[in-house]
């Protein structure tokens, strides 16, 4: 954590924090020893939910502690969404074009190596095919919607009536449209969807970055931790974080956290851990025989973490079955 | 075993992940976050010795770990890391593509290509500027929220958002519809619109990437499709009337004997009633204690509750039609759990009164008997046909009879069908109403289901 | 019950905290006769309204101590503290000068709980984060 | 009193043949759900003809048990080893305050005593499972450890990466672990000599004192409904009447008032744990249940479908209060448990404990009366009964990944 590097960007919408560049992910994971949650689906591997991508979002605890120690700002993802000037568009659309022209020039290459005959194919036989092309496009575009659309009420005599089938092959896209005159022959391309938006010119969050909870409260994009039972748990969380604990959400082994001895992608919990807010909030004998219980058969201990707001003090208790009775 | 120490690439193994993906969700669920093993993901050739899954350490020995601790974590990291970075790439001939209209939450699909639209995006009449200058109405399909986030994020939309910006005398442009869109500026836009939140989506996505239809429960608009006469339940007029008639009829009867129930000595066996002298009957008359969903007083509740039934969740396996959809597989209401606590009776019974009646469990394999002695019906018996609901007077059981048993001894309420009875313990612990709450905690999601119990529809004696 | 034969040494600690009385009678008499402990004696723990249970198991060196409670109660985190504080190896009911430190204080104790059917359950309580064993 | 009956639940123990011959003696011991029994008389044609008119000359034999109240321990205990038996062996009413179930300290005592005494207690089948246990747990985790060593090894001299195993042919698993060369065991079996050693030392006379331990609310059932027990007072001076039991036992569920109200019906109130538990007692027993503590898997209750002997319970109840009217909760003197809604993390905590041992959780729900629409009146006689209502919300986990067909 050199003083060099910037503070990581968290990107914050609906009081949520997302971060989207995977390099911000393993700084976070390896130099901060935070985990988050990995929530968004996985291009190509998108029928699961076992390994999961980009968004990582973390939890308010996290977000708020790496403000904290000044390792993260927060920004208003929203807000930085600038109009694009038409150069900007102009410029994003180039780069598109270049892309499509890469891997035009890369698959003729390759069609031409496969193709021994080598047949070339005129640059006017070409364009026209692509004008063909062009025309079936706009009619297959609007058949595919018609189609999608899917037996909207009848009333609307617009559109014939739909059929099932939805798949229809279609040979261009709007983007590939304006590749007008380019050397590029009906092969597909790959068309990249972006997830992260640092990339964009349009992007710019620099009139809405917050260096402190204090402030990004004040903008009101962030409100965490608000509460008495907030501020414990970011009490506790810091203070395990402090100890070099890793964390891990709890809510399904009975408590706020999953307390690991190092990073869980190697590493067995060792303690569901929940927060009690002060000495005083109560804790009936119930509680300590589920989580003791639940312990016992998963090879944890279970810590009480009992939050002291004066005192800004956090002190532990452990809880393990007895082993008899 | 050896270690070849191949730098891990991006690339996807053409193994079967992608269908086969290892979703034994109990265990999986079980499993703690954050524990599973990356290195899976790597393509083969770079795939060392790939540790079973779950088969992690007990704890770092002290110093941050061994030589060998480090190297194999910084492996894993490495191997997630490099899977995260992985585009959404799709051909130019599967993309669809549509236009982000903030002012109302919808996505435009302007190119609708793949089986994703069989089953998401409604159509919805809206009017459009003429090449003549005059305005008609005219149909489109339009997404959700969260259809639109999910089908950019998994790479299959690519979406702009309407912009003023005269594009069209640009070279170059003259096809772009507005601004281009990030995966992140689709959920920072999206969310938060159309009463989505981001507890919902993640929801939605889970269920979606396993391969369910879910649709929303509330239509957003008035073009979307709902299934025919959902919230209908309770009994029918008629059913009604005739139970309210049986009730105050009975109570009157009840009024005129009543006194002869002794609440210090309830039970009281005649010693020459034949069928008195039985365990059963000594048990049928200790019944009194009013009980079941149906006996609910009235509880005075209090203000606004997060429990509405969001989601209409059909399975994979069954038919739908996007224009007419059938009654969903379940029902599912969205919290989140750091700001909701599970809900209360009251909120149960409101979700209840709304949901239809589940069939009984199945028999795993006993067939029913091919002829009964009594009439019973071919079909095997579910809750939802009112008829047996009226005939039987185990399921009709008013709070008179309830509390007052004894005055039925004359007909003892023997159970329908006993041939078909499936096993008690699967009925009990499968209820009759149902209703799914997906609970979520920063991103843990937890399913619960939660059913109204029927317990004295199913006495042990 | 006053014929009991743990009633004797009970009874001052019954009369003392009845609200305590049952599940320190359930958990005295399941230490004694069916743990089978040794060497048992019952402290006072004036903070936490009850008496607890000091002895070792048959056949082990070391001092373990129970704190009875019961099911119905709501106990709260200071009050376990405050337990861990009054407990000590030497002659724990004398009087408590420094009871905030937790010098002397064992390390662990048995929270044992108990339920109207005379059901008990022990849990182990460490002060600090003490790791799962084995 | 020898009240032990062998164990269905050792395991390791007999075959099926074994298990059979068990259950057709339990099957015997436990023919009757409820202590009153029905005592057909011999087949006589005055009986047959009776019996065509509906009439019967069967026998309602009652036992007519015996318990003293006890304020301290807010229970009745059965000290008499007869009516223990009784009790526990027609309906499992009770528990033995010094065991697991049914009263056996005695018998496990006995047993210790007697050297090499065979035939083991549940409660001493339990102690040798764990001591077990442990030195698997241990072993395993050494040959964890050695294992790990190697690889960190062989990565710090030939440069290899073994992946730390948590299985394989060097280290133990449950299914291949045996117990018989281990140290535990062996431990274990020195405890208990120890123990035999102990008493025989001092030659003191066993003398029993444990009692057959019945909560309030079996207590009541039993004597309410069935009349089959009789209650002591405290200084078994007298037979309580039913009255005064009524007032007693709801009292006993309150915080001692000091001194106490001038008039007993003062301190009656509709939220009494007292109440709400013997509605759901009676409840579950009325249907035929057998209803006892759940407090090892943190719940109230457990059902089983005969009793324990016969089955494990599959479902497990956590009593929840819910006041018809919450003003009744703002202004009530008791801080019931469990009257608001769980968070979802306690919720899962339960859940996951009851499903690790096949167990259903259900919520009951009872209603308490409220204030304004039934006087305090009723709360003198079990009347008040009637206006309690119990309803079940059944809960499980709902996983989609097995819910796609």
């Amino acid at each position: 954590m050199s003083s060099d590097t910037l503070p990581i960007p968290l990107r914050v919408s609906n009081k949520t924090a997302y971060v989207w560049d995977v390099d911000d992910i393993a700084t976070i994971r390896s130099q901060h020893r935070l985990c988050g949650v990995l929530t968004g689906t996985l291009p190509h591997l998108s029928q699961q939910n076992v390994f999961l991508g980009v968004p990582l979002i973390l939890f308010p605890e996290e977000a708020a502690l790496l403000v904290d120690i000044g390792a993260a700002v927060l920004v208003d993802d929203p807000a930085a969404y600038k109009q694009p000037t038409v150069p900007q568009l102009e410029r994003w659309s180039a780069e598109q074009q270049e892309s499509v022209n890469t891997q035009a020039t890369y698959n003729e290459t390759k069609v031409a190596k496969e193709n021994q005959s080598g047949r070339a194919i005129s640059e006017e036989a070409l364009r026209k095919r692509k004008e063909r092309e062009e025309r079936k496009r706009t009619q297959a575009a609007a058949k595919a919607a018609a189609e999608a659309l899917e037996g909207g009420t009848s009333a609307d005599a617009l559109f014939a009536p739909t059929e099932p089938q939805l798949q229809t092959p279609s040979v261009s896209d709007p983007t590939s449209s304006s590749a007008e005159g380019s050397k590029k022959s009906n092969l597909p391309y790959t068309i990249v969807i972006p997830a992260s938006s640092s990339s964009l010119e349009w992007y710019d969050a620099s009139d809405c970055t917050y260096a402190t909870i204090e402030s990004a409260r004040k903008a009101g994009i962030w409100d965490y931790p608000a509460t008495l039972s907030e501020r414990a748990r970011c009490g506790v969380f810091k203070d395990l974080w402090k100890q070099g604990y890793f964390m891990g959400g709890g809510i399904k082994f009975g408590g706020e956290y999953l307390v690991y001895p190092g990073d869980p992608l190697r590493y067995h919990s060792h303690f569901a851990a929940s927060v009690l807010e002060s000495p005083l909030a109560s804790l009936h004998p119930m509680e300590i025989v589920a989580h003791g219980r639940l312990g016992t058969a998963t090879k944890k201990a279970h810590l009480l973490c009992g939050w002291d707001d004066d005192k800004q003090e956090v002190s532990y208790l452990s809880v393990e079955w007895a082993g008899f009775g | 075993m050896d270690d070849s120490l191949e730098k891990p690439s991006s690339l996807f193994p053409k193994t079967p992940l992608t269908d086969e993906a290892p979703e034994d969700d109990e265990q999986l669920s079980d499993e703690e976050d954050g524990g599973l093993d990356w290195t899976k993901l790597l393509p083969p050739s770079a795939r060392p010795i790939i540790p079973r899954r779950g088969e992690k350490e007990f704890e770092p020995r002290s110093g941050g770990g061994t030589n060998l601790q480090l190297h194999v974590l910084d492996r894993s990291r490495l191997a997630m890391f490099d899977t995260l970075r992985a585009t959404r790439t799709i051909s130019s001939k599967a993309v669809s593509y549509a236009v982000w209209h903030p002012d109302i939450s919808r996505s435009h699909v302007t190119v609708a290509r793949g089986i994703h639209f069989s089953n998401m995006g409604h159509s919805a009449p809206r009017s459009v500027q003429g090449e003549d200058g005059t305005s008609k109405m005219q149909r489109r399909l339009e997404l959700l929220p969260e259809e639109a986030i999910y089908l950019i994020e998994r790479g299959s939309v690519f979406c702009w958002k309407k912009s003023d910006l005269e594009f069209g005398e640009l070279p170059g442009l003259s096809d772009v519809s507005g601004t281009p869109m990030t995966v992140q500026q689709a959920f920072s836009e999206m969310i938060g619109k159309e009463d989505l939140t981001i507890e919902k989506f993640q929801v939605y996505a889970y269920l979606k990437r396993l391969g369910y239809v879910v649709t929303r429960t509330d239509p957003p608009d008035s073009y979307y499709p709902i299934p025919p006469n959902l919230s209908v339940s309770k009994t029918t007029p008629i059913m009604q009337r005739i139970k309210t008639l049986f009730a105050s009829w009975m109570s009157t009867l009840v009024q005129a004997v009543a006194p002869a129930f002794n609440w210090w000595k309830p039970v009281s066996l005649s010693h020459w009633l034949h069928h008195d002298k039985k365990y059963l009957s000594l048990f049928q008359s200790m019944r009194f204690i009013p009980s079941g969903h149906s006996t609910l007083p009235t509880i005075q509740s209090n203000v606004t509750t997060p429990y509405r039934i969001f989601y209409n969740v059909y399975k994979p396996s069954t038919p739908f039609k996007k224009s007419a959809p059938p009654p969903p597989d379940f029902q599912l209401v969205v919290v989140n759990a750091r700001t909701a606590p599970m809900p209360s009776l009251q909120e149960l019974s409101d979700l209840f009164d709304i949901l239809p009646e589940a069939p009984l469990p199945t028999p795993r394999q006993r067939r029913p008997p091919t002829c009964a002695a009594n009439n019973a019906p071919a079909t095997p018996p579910t809750r939802e046909t009112p008829a047996r609901i009226a005939s039987s007077p185990l399921a009709e059981k008013s709070l008179v009879r309830r509390m007052f048993p004894w005055l039925f001894f004359a007909t003892p309420p023997a159970p329908p069908m006993p041939a078909r009875r499936p096993n008690p313990f699967m009925a009990l612990k499968s209820g009759k109403k149902i209703v799914i709450v997906a609970a979520v905690d920063s991103s843990n999601t937890s399913f619960f289901r939660f059913s109204q119990g029927e317990f004295t529809e199913w006495p042990m004696v | 019950m006053e014929s009991h034969p743990s009633f004797p040494v009970l009874s001052p600690f019954i009369a003392k905290y009845p609200r305590s009385s049952s599940s320190l009678f359930q958990a005295y008499n399941d230490i004694v006769y069916a743990q089978q402990w040794v060497d048992v004696e019952v402290l006072d723990l004036p903070s936490c309204s009850r008496g607890a249970i000091k002895g070792k198991k048959r056949g082990t060196e070391e001092t373990l101590f129970a704190v009875p409670c019961s099911l119905s109660e709501t106990l709260n985190f200071a009050w376990l503290q405050d337990a861990f504080a009054q407990l000590r190896p030497q002659n724990v009911t004398e009087t408590i000068t420094d009871a905030k430190t937790t010098r002397s204080s064992p390390p662990s104790l048995y929270l044992a709980i108990t339920s109207q059917d005379a059901s008990i359950v022990y849990y182990k309580l460490s002060q600090g984060i003490v790791k799962p064993s084995v | 009193m020898s009240l032990i009956t062998p164990n269905t639940r050792a395991r390791g123990g007999g075959g099926a043949q074994k298990g059979g011959v068990r259950r057709y003696e339990h099957n015997k011991i436990y023919a009757h759900p409820l202590p009153l029994l029905f005592v057909e008389p011999p087949p006589s044609r005055i009986g047959s003809v009776l019996g065509l008119l509906g009439l019967s000359l069967t026998r309602i034999e009652n036992p007519h048990c015996e318990g003293v109240f006890d304020p301290t321990t807010r229970s009745v205990w059965v000290t008499r080893p007869d009516d223990a038996l009784i009790l526990w062996r027609r309906g499992f009413f009770g528990k033995g305050d010094l065991s697991r179930s049914e009263p056996s300290w005695l018998a496990r005592q006995t047993n210790i005593r007697a050297s090499g005494g065979k035939q083991l207690t549940s409660e001493e089948v339990t102690a040798r499972r764990r001591a077990e246990r442990r030195q698997f747990k241990l072993d395993r985790a050494a040959a964890i450890a050695a294992v790990a060593e190697e690889a960190e090894e062989i990565f710090a001299t030939e440069g290899r990466v073994i992946a730390p195993a948590l299985s394989g042919p060097a280290i133990p698993s449950a299914a291949t672990w045996r117990p018989s060369q281990s140290a535990a065991a062996a431990e274990a079996e020195a405890a208990e000599d120890e123990g035999r050693d102990g008493p025989l030392e001092d030659e003191a006379p066993l003398v029993d004192v444990e009692h057959l331990q019945l909560t309030l609310q079996e207590a009541f059932f039993l004597l309410w409904n069935l009349d089959c027990l009789t209650v002591l007072d405290p200084q078994q001076t007298h037979a309580m009447s039913l009255k005064e039991i009524w007032l007693t036992f709801q009292s006993a569920e309150l915080p001692p008032t000091i001194p106490a109200p001038p008039n007993p019906f003062d301190t009656l109130q509709f939220d009494n744990p007292f109440l709400i538990n013997y509605a759901v007692y009676h409840h579950y027993r009325s249907l035929g249940w057998v209803v006892k503590s759940g407090i090892k898997f943190c719940v109230d209750y457990l059902l089983y479908k005969r009793g324990p002997v016969f089955t494990h319970a599959e479902l497990a109840l956590v009593v929840c209060p819910v006041y018809e009217d919450p003003a009744d909760q703002q202004s009530s003197s008791i801080a019931l448990q469990n009257a608001t809604p769980f968070t979802w993390s306690w919720l899962s905590t339960i859940n996951r404990v009851n499903s690790q041992v096949q167990k259903t959780l259900i919520l009951v729900y009872v209603t308490i009366p409220a204030r304004s629409r039934v006087p305090l009146d009723v709360l003198r006689s079990p009347a008040c009964l009637g206006h309690y209502s119990v309803r079940e919300v059944i809960v499980r986990r709902f996983i989609p990944a097995r819910m796609r067909d």
